[in-house]
C-alpha cells in the first residue's frame, strides 16, 4: 500500500471527491495559486481550475455563509478554514445555518458542506491561533464531527464526509500533516460514526482522538514496558459519537482515561466520560480520568507551551492512578 | 406591463394585508406566538421586486417574511398553519412566523439572525454562476442590518466575483426602537455600494410600479453580466416591530405614523389602477370578497391541522 | 425585604453600580431610548444620559469589541446582549480577545467587562432564537460565567460581576424576568464562585441553575410528596465552579441527577458530573444521570417545545432510577 | 519640520530595519518559533504614523508588529527578548512575535486574528471621548484586513459616534499570497470611507514625510473634533508574509519584488535628508553603528535571559 503524508491523504480524497462529482468544490483563503496554507489542496487548482478551488478575500462569516447558501442549491461545498481558530468568526454560519436549517425547514433542505482545516496547537503560535474547538461543535446537533489521527483515516473519513449530506466539522492537525502512513488508493471509505481500537489491550483504556492518538499510543508503549497492557481508542467521529467500541472496552478493561488536546472544562472528553459513568457505571474500578490541556490560554514559550498540553508521561501517571499503582 | 399583471400584483398586495391583519388577529386569540413581524405597510417592496422575477428565481430575507413567501407563490394554507405551528404547516410546524421556506417556489426562508440570510444569498448566486444556471437571487433584509459585517464581506464578494445578486434594503426606517439615523453613519443607504464599484439604485418602496422597474433592471443586469446591484427601497412600517411591540412609543409619535399611512402602498397602487382603468370600483370589490375567503380559508385550515407529533422532533435533524 | 421582579433586581445592580463608579457604562440594542428589548434597563438611560446608557446598531462582533476595547484602557462597561443568541457573532471578540488579552500581554491588562443578557429558550421562538451556549463559555479559560435563577441573586452577582476585573459572561432569561422575589436593597453582593444550598434533603442531589432551578424544585416538591428528599444545588457561578457545595452534598445524598437547559454533548452538566465522579466515585451508589434539552435544534410547535425541554417529570423519573424505585 | 525629528525618524526606521534583519537571523537559527512578520519594508508607514502622535496617543496593530512597538518607543530588549519567548520579554514570554504589548508606551499590541483589533481601537476612541481626553487611537491593519466584517462595523460606529480613531491601511498589495485584486472589488481603499462619510487619504507609504502629514492632519481632525479618518498608506514588504514563506512564488515575481526595492523607504529617506544637508555621510554612518550595536545588545539580552518559570502558566489568566 502506498506510503503518504497525512496531507496527501487529504488532497487525495478531495481530488478524486472532485473527480466523481462535479458538484463539489473548494474554497477557503489560500487554497488555489499558494495550494493551500498547509499544502494540502496542493495542484487542486491547476487540476480543476479556478472555478472550482477557490480563492477568498479574509471573510471567514462570508465565505463559510456562501458555502451554505450554495449546498442549500445543490453544490457541495469543502469550506478550509486557513485554521479552525479562525472559525470563530464564522460561527454564525455554522451554527445557526449549516446546522439548523434543515430542522428549521422542515426538511426541505439538505446542507452538505464540509468545514475543514487544522485545530489545535501547533508550536509558539499563541493564544489566538492555539485552539481547539471540539466540543463546541460537537455540543450543537445538526453538525457532525470528526478528527482523524492517521493519514488513512483522514482520506476515509474525509471522502465520507463529502459523501454526506450533512454539515461536517473536519478537524485537521497542523503538526499532523507530516505524519506517514499506509493508505489505500482509489475508493476507501470510513464510514462516519464508527470508532477504531488503535491498539489492543486488557488492563485500561485510552480514549483519544485527533493528534492525541499520538500521545496514548506512546503512553501505551511506555505502560507495556511496565506490564501493563493498555486498549487504545479511536473514536475517529466525535459527533455522533460510537458509544458501543468505548464501552465494550471499558467493560473489558474496568479503567478509563481520556486524552483530549483541548481544555478540561465542558470537553468532548467530559462527556465521554459522562456516557462511559453512565453505561459502564457498574464495570469502573475507578474514575475516569481525563488528561487535558491545562486550563489556560496558551502561552507562546515553547516550555511553558509544553507544558500546558498533555504528553504521555502526564497519561502514564493517569493510568498508574486509575490502577492504583 | 400587461393589464393582468398588474392585477395581479395589486391582489397579491391585498392578499398580503389581508392575510397580515388576520394573523395580527390569530396572535392575539394566541393562536400564533413567539415573534410574529407583520409586514403591513411594506407590501410593495416584495411584491414589486418578486413580480420581476421569474418563477424559478431566488428569494431570501429576514424574518417579516409572510409577505415574500406569498409573492413567491405559496399557498396561503400551509404558511398560516405554519404560524399556527401546525403539522400541515409550510416548515412542519417547526419553523414558524420567523423561518418560513418553500424550496419549490424558490423562496428560501425565513431567517431569524439580522443579516444572516445575506452571505447565504451571495452563496446562492455563487451556486448559480457555478452550474451557469440562468436564475437571480433577491436578497431582502432591513435597513438596521446594512451595519453587520456579512453585509460588507458579502457584498465585496459578490462584485469580485460578479454574482447575480441583488442586495434588497427595505428600508422602514427603524430597527425595531433605533432610527436609522441613530444607526447608520450615512442617510442614503445605496451609497454603500460605492465600497464595492458596485451599481446602486434607491427607489420609492411604496410604489409598487417603481420597485418592480428598478429590480427589473437590476434583474437584467445580473443575468446578462453577472453584475450584483444594491438596491434602497424606502418604505414604512405600519405595525410595531413585532406583535409584541406597540405601533408606536419612544421612538415614533402617532402622528408620523399617521401621516405615513396616506402614502400606504395600496391605496397607491389601487388609485392608479382605477384612473387607469385597469380596475373598476367592481373588481376591487370582487378580488377584496375573493381574498376574504382565501385568508378566512387559511386561518381555517390552520385551525383545523393538527399539532405535529412528537416524533417530528427527532425527524430532519440529519439527512439520510 | 422588598419583593421585585428578576429584571427590577437586575436594573436595580446596574443602576447601583453606574451610580458608584463613573467608569461603568451599558451598551446595546435597545437599551437606551427603548428601555431594552426586555426593559431590564428601564429607566437607566433617563437617569445616566445618553453618554452612559448607549444604544448601538446591529453589530455585535463590532461593539462587543468595543466593550473590549474600552476596558483595555480603563472603562468597565456592561454589553447587553438582546439575546445570547446574537453573540454568537461576537465570539471572536469575546474568546480571542476579551478572554486572552490579559494572559497574551504577560499581564499588562485586565478586562472587567460584563455581557449580559438572556440565554435559553423562551417560548415559540424557533431554533435561531432558543439556545444556550453556557458550555461554550464555560469552555474558556480568562471567562467567568453566572447564571443566576431568582431575583436576588441577580441582583448581588450583577453587582459582584461589574465590580469584578475579568470578562464575565452574564446568563439570564427571558422567561424569568417576571419572577418575583425578596431582593435586599443597597449594598447586596453575592461572590462570584460560591454555590448555594436551595432546598436541603438527603436522599438525592439534584443540580441546577438559572430557570432549571424552578424545574428542580418543582421536581423536589413532587418527589417530597412521595417522601423523597432532594438536596437542590445551584452553582450559581458556572466558572470558577463551587465544587466543593456539590461534592458535599453527593457525599450526603450518594446519588445526584443534573438539570441543565443546554443540549447534551459536552454541555456543563457532562462537567459537573465528570468532577462528581472523579471526586466523590466511592460515594455514588448509582450513577448520576443529566436532563438536558433533548438532542435536537429548538422546534417552533409550542408542543414539541415543550417535548424539548427538561421538565419536572423528566427530573423525577431520573431521580427515581438513580434511586433505584 | 525640526531637523531632531527628522533624524529621529530616520533613525528609528533603521532601527526597526536592523531589527528585523537580525530577528531573522534568529529565526533561522530557531531561537525564535512560530510565526514570524518582518515588517521590512514598510518601515514608512508606522514610523510616520506615530511621529504624527503625542506619546499618550494609542497605537494599535496587527501581528506584523514588531515595527510598530519598537517606534512606539518601547526598548528592544524586551521586544527580541518576546520573541525569544522569555521571561524578560515585553508579554513575559506568553505573547510572542504577534502579541507585543506595551500598555504604558500607548502600544496595545499586537493582534492574530485579521481586522480583530479594529473594533478594539473603535473601542479605545470611544473610551477617549467617554473620559473627554485629549488623545487619538491609530489602527493599523493589513488591506486583507479590509473585507472583515469587523472593519465595516467599526468604521459606522466611529463615525456615527464621532471618535477620534485613525485607521490605518497598511496596503502592501497582498494578504499572504492574495493580491489585492484577487480580494477586493475594489482598488482604491480609501474608497470605502464613502460608505461611512468619513474622512479619507491615499498616501505613499514609501515615503515617511508624506505618512506623517497625512497621520498629523488625521489626528488634529481626531482631536478637534472627534472625526475620523480612512487612510490607504501604498506600501511594500520586502520579504515573505511571515518568516515560513518565501519572499517570492506564486504570487508575486522575483522581478516585482528587485522593481520595488528601489522604492526602499530608508533610502528614499536617507537620500533626502542627505540632500538636504540633515544627515551627512558620517551621521549616517554613526547612526548604523549605533543601531547595529542596540540591535545587538537586544539579541544579547534575549539569549541571556530565562525562560518563564513553570509558575508562569497559571499566572495572568484572571486579574484579581
Ligand atoms: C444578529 C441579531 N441581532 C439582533 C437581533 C434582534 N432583532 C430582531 S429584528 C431587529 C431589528 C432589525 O431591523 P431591520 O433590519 O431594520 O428590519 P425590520 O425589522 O425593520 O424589518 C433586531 C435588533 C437579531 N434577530 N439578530
Ligand atoms: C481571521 C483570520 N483569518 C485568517 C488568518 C490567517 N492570516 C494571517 S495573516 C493573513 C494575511 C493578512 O493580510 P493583510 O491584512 O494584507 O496583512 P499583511 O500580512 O499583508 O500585513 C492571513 C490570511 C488570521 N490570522 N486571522
Ligand atoms: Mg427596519
Ligand atoms: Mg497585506
Amino acid at each position: 500500500m502506498p506510503v503518504l503524508t497525512f496531507r496527501e491523504a487529504l488532497n487525495q480524497a478531495m481530488a478524486e471527491e472532485m473527480e466523481r462529482d462535479p458538484n463539489v468544490y473548494l474554497m477557503g483563503e489560500e487554497v488555489g495559486y499558494y495550494n493551500g496554507a498547509y499544502k494540502v489542496s496542493q495542484g487542486l487548482m491547476e487540476r480543476f481550475g479556478p472555478e472550482r478551488v477557490i480563492d477568498t478575500p479574509i471573510a471567514e462569516l462570508g465565505f463559510a455563509g456562501v458555502g451554505v447558501g450554495s449546498a442549500m442549491v445543490g453544490l457541495r461545498p469543502i469550506i478550509e478554514m486557513m485554521t479552525f481558530n479562525f472559525s470563530i468568526l464564522a460561527l454564525d454560519q455554522i451554527f445557526n445555518n449549516a446546522a439548523k436549517l434543515r430542522y428549521m425547514s422542515g426538511g426541505q433542505f439538505q446542507i452538505p458542506i464540509v468545514f475543514r482545516g487544522p485545530g489545535g496547537a501547533a508550536h509558539g503560535l499563541g493564544a489566538q491561533h492555539s485552539q481547539c474547538l471540539d466540543p463546541w461543535f460537537c455540543n450543537v446537533p445538526g453538525l457532525k464531527v470528526v478528527a482523524p489521527s492517521v493519514p488513512a483515516d483522514g482520506k476515509g473519513l474525509l471522502k465520507s464526509a463529502i459523501r454526506d449530506n450533512n454539515p461536517v466539522i473536519f478537524i485537521e492537525s497542523e503538526v499532523a500533516y507530516g505524519f506517514k502512513g499506509e493508505v489505500p488508493e482509489g475508493e476507501f471509505l470510513v464510514p462516519l460514526g464508527v470508532g477504531e481500537v488503535k491498539r489492543e489491550g486488557k488492563d485500561v483504556t485510552i480514549v483519544a482522538w485527533s493528534k492525541m492518538i499520538h500521545v496514548a499510543l506512546d503512553a501505551a508503549n511506555a505502560l507495556a514496558e511496565e506490564g501493563i497492557q493498555a486498549e487504545v481508542i479511536d473514536p475517529r467521529t466525535l459527533r455522533p459519537l460510537d458509544e458501543q467500541i468505548l464501552i465494550t472496552s471499558v467493560e473489558k478493561t474496568n479503567r478509563c482515561v481520556i486524552v483530549e488536546e483541548g481544555w478540561p472544562y465542558a470537553g468532548v472528553g467530559a462527556e465521554i466520560a459522562h456516557r462511559i459513568n453512565m453505561h459502564a457505571f457498574d464495570h469502573l474500578d475507578a474514575p475516569v480520568l481525563r488528561i487535558s490541556s491545562k486550563d489556560v490560554p496558551m502561552p507562546y514559550a515553547l516550555n511553558l507551551e509544553k507544558d500546558v498540553m498533555p504528553n504521555a508521561q502526564k497519561v502514564v501517571a493517569a493510568v498508574k492512578k486509575v490502577l492504583y499503582i | 406591463m400587461q393589464k393582468k399583471k398588474l392585477v395581479e400584483m395589486y391582489r397579491m398586495m391585498l392578499l398580503i394585508r389581508r392575510f397580515e391583519e388576520r394573523a395580527a388577529q390569530m396572535y392575539g386569540m394566541q393562536k400564533i406566538t413567539g415573534f410574529c413581524h407583520l409586514y403591513i405597510g411594506q407590501e410593495a417592496v416584495g411584491v414589486g421586486a418578486i413580480a420581476a422575477l421569474r418563477p424559478d428565481d431566488y428569494f431570501i430575507s429576514a424574518y417579516r417574511d409572510h409577505g415574500h413567501i406569498l409573492a413567491k407563490g405559496t399557498d396561503p394554507k400551509p404558511v398560516m398553519a405554519e404560524l399556527f405551528g401546525k403539522a400541515t404547516g409550510i416548515s412542519k410546524g417547526k419553523g414558524g412566523s420567523m423561518h418560513l421556506f418553500d424550496v419549490e417556489k424558490g423562496y428560501m426562508g425565513g431567517h431569524g439572525i439580522v443579516a444572516g440570510q445575506i452571505p447565504l444569498a451571495t452563496g446562492m448566486g455563487f451556486a448559480i454562476k457555478y452550474k451557469k444556471e440562468d436564475k437571480v437571487v433577491v436578497c431582502s433584509f432591513g435597513e438596521g442590518a446594512v451595519h453587520q459585517g456579512s453585509f460588507h464581506e458579502s457584498l465585496n464578494l459578490a462584485k469580485l466575483w460578479k454574482l447575480p445578486v441583488i442586495y434588497l434594503i427595505e428600508n422602514n426606517r427603524y430597527g425595531m426602537g433605533t432610527p436609522l439615523e441613530r444607526a447608520s453613519a450615512i442617510w442614503d443607504l445605496s451609497q454603500k455600494a460605492e465600497s464595492y464599484d458596485m451599481a446602486r439604485a434607491t427607489v420609492d418602496g411604496m410604489d409598487v410600479l417603481k420597485v418592480y422597474d428598478v429590480v427589473a433592471e437590476a434583474a437584467d443586469r445580473a443575468r446578462k453580466n453577472g453584475e450584483p446591484t444594491l438596491i434602497e427601497a424606502r418604505t414604512y412600517r405600519f405595525r410595531g416591530h413585532s406583535m409584541s411591540d406597540p405601533v408606536h412609543s419612544h421612538y415614533r409619535t402617532k402622528e408620523e405614523v399617521e401621516e405615513q399611512k396616506k402614502k400606504d402602498p395600496l391605496i397607491i397602487i389601487k388609485d392608479k389602477l382605477l384612473k387607469d382603468k385597469v380596475l373598476t370600483p367592481a373588481t376591487v370589490k370582487e378580488l377584496e370578497a375573493e381574498i376574504k375567503k382565501i385568508v378566512l380559508e387559511s386561518a381555517d385550515f390552520a385551525e383545523n391541522s393538527p399539532v405535529p407529533p412528537l416524533e417530528a422532533v427527532y425527524e430532519d435533524v440529519y439527512a439520510p
